[in-house]
């Protein structure tokens, strides 16, 4: 885990006399006061090199008197290190959006779910929350199942009298909803309209796959101006998170990002078997099984992309073509695992059950024949000059905007920079398999086009590596960890018992659409004190409002669907 | 380490003659005369795999329980076994396991002759995530998930299994597929209409 | 006086024939449509009603029927049904000028397959072809919603600039024939032994683009770009109306801009054709019905193709669907009118 | 007889949307009815037996024309458009010699060139080439220099056109084609 050293930061620690560096096998953190936090973020990022913004949130401790520590996580990505700088603050903090634009949607996300103040911030809106909404969610006092105000029976009693006592007894009462003035007030204060027309794309429009609501400053076809409002799909996970044991809170990963749920798994299984150090504890075979299932799932989700880019691009054969292999893919992972979407297979310390009869020869017989299909789709479309009319130089993102805007995943390689989890901080079995990172130039949505097609090629070379060495394991090898004493470290496969000891980490995963992070901050016991979760699509969407200035609507879609977002995982 | 990702741009030949578009064309003339390979749901309908995640079901005392731990359990929780039906020690394990355990209903009763048997035991299926925990909790290997998944129901109680619902799917899935092998999946007729042109063959199943 | 009633009837009887061709045609081209869409995504199509679907168009009848018609509060309901007027009327009335097959015996009375031989047909055919500009501009206005409204401006926009494309695009055929009645334009190739395709390639590539625009197919299918606007002009309308729209234009506009193809550069009803060198009939057996079918079928596969093109490429966007008009398609008609005018005197010697 | 019949009844429409034209208060009603009238008139062109300049008339009058009048309409916001008072008194008196001097002059032209114009002698030549050909035939050799000057006033006013209509330049950042 390529953490930066204390021995780096000595020429800054004389230049701001308050930073002290913590150094934990988990995590480098660099404590400063509020108020030079904005000088060393400075200092960061442009002579240390500390370029890439990956996350910014808040954790509460209402006993404390600077109530809340703000921490913000950057990446070096020449030198591939990550430090985390922390600071106290009771609610106020100066805004780093000058620094990196990413940090301005972190930022209304703060402010939404703790209440913090930013200023210097363009416009503090709630990110996911309607405007006129009173309370901060993530705060500790406010109650997990919130202040039921509404009354609000359930439509089967009103209209039909069903009596819904017993099991199903649905209280009445209900937390606040929201109501069409306080949308109408949300999208006012959302964005000041400037041009002719501001045309509504969203919340529930075909061509956003999503409930995304974006709001377009029209002058005729051009789009002056553009501002996204997020929260249709908000669950409230991070506050899940909270009162979940750590076992359990496997199911909701695979709610985020509902396209690639075993690589979710991944990530949160990895992220608390570093927290408890027990990495070389897990089995090689359960490693090349999670490797294998999730490159699986990473084909699954682009071959979903793909379907859906050229469908709103008029290809409408392309989405049938890709489903046909995508119906595959899950005809196999629904046979390993037992379930198509929400598969909750991997578990802290292994997978839940043995590959069964017959899975590597099916996998064998995929990976035969789907480079063919992959070759027959390209010739249908990459150098076709209508896609290419439609993809060349549009929605160019340059290395700096990658920086400026925190975008990963296939959005930032098709820019030049290969930044790729998988090579650069290697979890379960990347580290014995060899593949390739595939790096666009320009950095237009062509680009990330062809980024993303050979990204299937190279999780094909993975799997293949993964079946040849797991052909070669003997049938019984062991599929999850023994702890070596299990008083002491209790690992069951099902959801209770799992005690993590104190500390606090940020661990991340390649998701196919970017990083996914998680920030884990316990305090020993059972659940987890808190978990912020990295979004990969929610930074990379935001870089589409400057993608879309000056821009006709109909490259909304194309640029839209080269970021690839999912609202699940952006509005958790 | 880092590949280049690159397409040739279209000389100006293809873009007179339109090759760009025949090549194109051609692809999709050719998947027109080949065999569709969608299944006709309501006539033509898929087995799932034994593995599939489906509606929960209890299986029945029939001889066949994981020995050791099911006469333990039995003895530790003083259960009356009856052939026939639920294996259920009421040990509340899978209650303990389920990230939302409120869909749980649990209740044991005390017989005349002292032991206790499982006798209320309902399942919330509309809270429920499918997750599997539960499944792997239970010591005696009751608790099991079926591969029934059209499970859509006009009211909200129509969504709860109740005991004697899971002890019917229990004995349906006891007699109809206990004995499978553990298989990726069945190889029949509709899996090979989509499959048939990876030219897949299943190696033989070594009873 | 009995000429003139005779007359009167042999129209009458031409009229109720066309019509009748063209609407029941119409309606099952939409299952054609989903056949061969079907077929080319590797899955059957509607299997369910009648045999492999076939009773499939009259249900979509009966559902479109049965669909309750909603209208907009502030739209302007009198345009609104007028626009649908606007744009079947001239549709159709494009087959008038059609010809189905050469000239017939029957009861003692010489018929001619077409319905009016005006000699100027062609022109007539551009008349009608651009009068469906109202219906979008109507349409889109009367339905009072900024989708349906940006959604027929843009339509509006490309009909008009590939009425021009498409104009401009006849004129090499009409210098070769040297009339504009579409009767004498296949008489004079058959006269000629020669398609006007072999030696008019540039025009026929730029009419069939312009007939994919001025339908609304793939690569231009700006129209019902659901991505971004719903389903462009005709998001207002409901039930049979909103049924009527995709017909007009997709399956009766497809329908004859093909044949007019078809009679401009492939010969209307005669065989194939080797150029110079005459024609040859592997359809002789059928005897004097055989140039009926060969125009049908031309049509036929004619339209299979715009589907096949419907099916496979992705889309164009707006503006450059425009430009290609304005900057790429004019000035090749431009082209291929300097070149016929210097090879059409070899053929008219 | 029937030509008659069919006669009368065209005139009838393209009187009555004429009369229409003037006094319908919607403005799309008055496009719709000026296309009636222009339908109409092109319908008496073929009872005429002038089948090309009936063509014609559809398709430039009838189609071309109007179909811009109906764009500049849906586009424009006209009902928000303010209204002073419902009659201009004041240009309504001008304008009113104006209108008679040019009615006068109509009526000179019509009867001068009824007088001067070809007495059927093309009616033999209309029955054996077709109109098409006749018009072409004239229109190339006797007005051959009007045709010319009129196509030449044609392409400045096109050119006049393109100016005015061009919009600023584009603001696209990468001036994709």
């Amino acid at each position: 885990m390529p953490w930066a050293k204390a021995e780096e930061f000595v020429e800054l620690k004389n230049r701001f006399e308050g930073l002290e560096v913590e150094e934990k096998p988990t995590l480098t953190a660099l404590h400063v006061d509020k108020g030079r936090l904005i000088e060393l973020l400075k200092a960061l990022k442009e002579e240390f090199g500390y370029k890439l913004f990956i996350d910014h949130s808040v954790i509460d401790f209402p006993d404390k008197d600077p109530r809340f520590q703000a921490f913000y996580i950057l990446y070096n990505v020449d030198e591939r290190k990550r430090v985390v700088v922390k600071t106290w603050t009771r609610g106020e903090l100066p805004s780093i959006e000058k620094l990196w634009f990413a940090g301005k949607w972190a930022e209304r996300e703060c402010y939404d779910m703790f209440g913090i103040r930013y200023e210097g911030h363009e416009n503090l809106v709630r990110a996911f929350m309607w405007e006129t909404y009173q309370y901060y969610p993530l705060r500790k006092d406010f109650p997990l199942e919130g202040y039921a105000t509404e009354y609000l029976p359930s439509l089967n009693e009103v209209l039909w009298g069903d009596n819904l006592q017993g099991l199903m007894n649905y209280d009445r009462m209900h937390t606040p909803v929201p109501t069409l003035e306080d949308l109408e007030i949300t999208e006012k204060r959302r964005l000041q309209k400037k041009a002719q027309i501001v045309l509504n794309w969203g919340p529930l429009h075909p061509g956003t796959h999503g409930t995304m609501w974006f709001l377009f400053d029209l002058e005729g076809e051009r789009v002056v101006q553009c501002d996204v409002i997020l929260g249709q799909l908000h669950r409230g996970v991070e506050k899940l998170a909270e009162n979940e044991m750590y076992n359990q809170f496997l199911v909701y990963t695979d709610r985020m990002d509902y396209l690639s749920a075993l690589c979710s798994n991944q990530a949160w299984v990895v992220a608390i078997e570093r927290l408890l150090d027990i990495t070389d504890l897990v089995p090689e075979k359960a490693k090349y099984i999670r490797t294998m299932l999730s490159e699986l799932q990473r084909i699954n989700s682009h071959l979903l992309w793909l379907g859906t880019y050229a469908l709103d691009l008029g290809a409408l054969t392309i989405f049938l073509y890709a489903f046909k292999e995508r119906e595959k893919l899950m005809d196999i992972i629904e046979g390993i695992t037992g379930a198509r979407l929400t598969i909750s297979f991997p578990r802290i310390g292994g997978v839940r059950m043995d590959l069964p009869e017959g899975a590597l020869e099916v996998i064998k017989a995929f990976i035969k024949r789907f480079p063919k299909e992959l070759k027959e789709w390209e010739t249908i479309l990459s150098r076709n000059r209508i896609w290419l009319r439609r993809n060349v130089d549009v929605g160019i993102i340059t290395k700096e905007d990658v920086y400026y805007y925190g975008l990963t995943g296939p959005v930032a390689r098709g820019s030049g920079v290969p930044y790729d989890i998988r090579k650069f901080e290697p979890y379960d079995a990347y580290e014995w398999v060899e593949f390739d990172i595939p790096v666009g130039e320009k950095g237009d949505v062509y680009d990330r086009y062809l980024v993303r097609l050979e990204e299937m090629r190279q999780s094909i070379r993975i799997i293949e590596q993964c079946v040849k060495a797991l052909e070669k394991m003997p049938k019984d090898a062991p599929f999850f960890a023994e702890s070596p004493d299990p008083k002491k470290l209790k690992l069951p496969l099902d959801g209770i018992g799992l005690k993590v000891p104190e500390g606090e980490i940020y661990s991340s995963g390649e998701n196919p659409r970017g990083e996914l992070g998680f920030y884990v901050y316990s305090t020993g016991g059972v659940k987890p004190y808190r978990v912020k979760i990295r979004p990969g699509s929610m930074y990379n969407l935001c870089v589409y409002p400057k993608l879309m200035k000056d821009r006709v609507i109909a490259d909304a879609v194309a640029i839209l669907a080269s970021l690839d977002p999912v609202v699940g995982e952006i509005d958790r | 380490m880092v590949k280049k990702v690159f397409e040739k741009p279209l000389s100006w030949l293809e873009r007179i003659l339109f090759l760009d578009f025949i090549r194109g064309l051609s692809i999709t003339i050719r998947h027109a005369f080949r065999r569709t390979i969608t299944t006709h749901y309501p006539y033509e309908k898929l087995t799932p795999p034994k593995r599939f995640r489906g509606f929960f079901g209890h299986k029945v005392v029939n001889g066949k329980e994981p020995q050791p731990a099911f006469d333990e359990w039995v003895e530790r929780f003083k259960i009356k076994v009856e052939p026939g039906r639920s294996r259920c020690v009421v040990c509340m394990l899978c209650k303990r396991a389920c990230p939302v355990p409120q869909l749980f209903e649990i209740e044991g009763e005390k017989l005349p002759d002292g032991r206790r048997r499982v006798s209320v035991f309902n399942m919330n299926m509309m809270l429920c995530t499918f997750c599997g925990f539960c499944v792997d909790a239970c010591p005696v290997d009751c608790l099991f998930q079926s591969d029934i998944h059209e499970t859509a129901s006009y009211t909200r109680k129509d969504a709860v299994l109740n005991l004697e619902l899971l002890e019917r799917i229990g004995r349906d899935w006891q007699a109809r597929r206990e004995d499978e092998p553990d298989r990726i999946w069945i190889d029949d007729a509709q899996r090979q209409k989509l499959w048939y042109e990876n030219d897949l063959k299943l190696p033989e199943v070594r009873r | 006086m009995d000429s003139v009633l005779a007359w009167l009837i042999i129209t009458v009887i031409k009229i109720l024939v066309i019509l009748g061709i063209v609407l029941g045609i119409g309606a099952y081209l939409t299952l054609v449509e989903r056949k061969v869409a079907a077929h080319i995504q590797r899955r059957p199509g509607p299997m369910v009603v009648g045999w492999h679907g076939l009773l499939q168009p009259l249900a979509d009848g009966l559902k479109l029927l049965t669909k309750e018609d909603l209208f907009p509060r502030y739209g302007n309901r009198f345009l609104y049904n007028l626009a649908l007027v606007l744009a079947l009327v001239p549709a159709t009335l494009v087959f008038a000028v059609v010809p189905f097959g050469p000239e017939f015996e029957t009861f003692g009375i010489k018929v001619k397959p077409i319905l009016t031989d005006v000699n100027v047909g062609l022109l007539l055919v551009f008349a009608f072809g651009s009068m469906a500009v109202f219906a979008i501009a109507l349409a889109g206005w009367a339905s009072n919603s900024k989708y349906a409204l940006i959604g027929s401006m843009r339509k509006a926009g490309i009909v008009v600039s590939y009425e021009v494309v498409i104009t401009f695009a006849v004129m090499g055929p009409i210098i070769l024939a040297g009339t504009l009645s579409t009767y004498e334009i296949v008489q004079k190739q058959i006269e000629q032994k020669l398609w006007y395709i072999w030696l008019q390639p540039i025009a026929f590539v730029v009419y069939m683009f312009a007939v994919l625009a001025e339908m609304g197919r793939v690569p231009f299918d700006i129209q019902e770009a659901e991505a971004e606007l719903v389903t462009g002009f005709t998001v207002e309308y409901g039930g049979m109306k909103f049924g009527l729209f995709p017909l007009v234009e997709w399956y009766v506009e497809g329908l004859s801009l093909s044949a007019i193809a078809v009679v401009l550069f492939l010969g209307g009803w005669s065989p194939i054709n080797i150029p110079f060198l005459g024609f040859i009939d592997p359809l002789f057996f059928l005897g004097p019905l055989s140039p009926f079918v060969w125009f049908a079928l031309k049509v036929t596969l004619l339209f299979l193709f715009i589907l096949w093109l419907h099916w496979t490429l992705p889309r164009y966007r707006i503006d450059q669907i425009t430009s290609t008009a304005w900057k790429v398609m004019l000035p090749l008609t431009f082209v291929n009118l300097v070149l016929t005018a210097v090879i059409a005197p070899l053929i008219w010697r | 007889m029937i030509q008659w019949l069919v006669f009368f009844l065209f005139s009838g429409i393209a009187v009555l949307s004429a009369l229409g034209v003037v006094f319908l208060p919607n403005p799309i009603y008055v496009i719709l009815a000026l296309l009636s009238v222009l339908v109409s008139v092109a319908g008496l062109f073929f009872i005429a037996g002038a089948e090309l300049v009936g063509a014609i008339q559809l398709l430039i009058y009838a189609v071309a024309v109007t179909v811009f009048y109906v764009f500049v309409l849906t586009a424009v916001p006209w009902e928000k458009a303010i209204k002073k008072d419902p009659f201009y008194r004041v240009e309504g008196l001008i304008s009113f010699p104006l209108v008679l001097a040019l009615y006068v002059e109509m009526v000179l032209v019509f009867l001068i060139g009824v007088s001067v114009s070809p007495k059927g002698q093309f009616r033999e030549l209309i029955t054996k080439f077709g109109n098409t050909e006749v018009v072409g035939a004239i229109l190339f050799s006797k007005y051959f220099l009007a045709f010319e000057l009129v196509s030449l006033v044609l392409l400045i006013g096109m050119i006049g056109a393109v100016i005015i209509g061009r919009k600023e330049a584009q603001t696209y950042e990468d001036h994709s084609s």
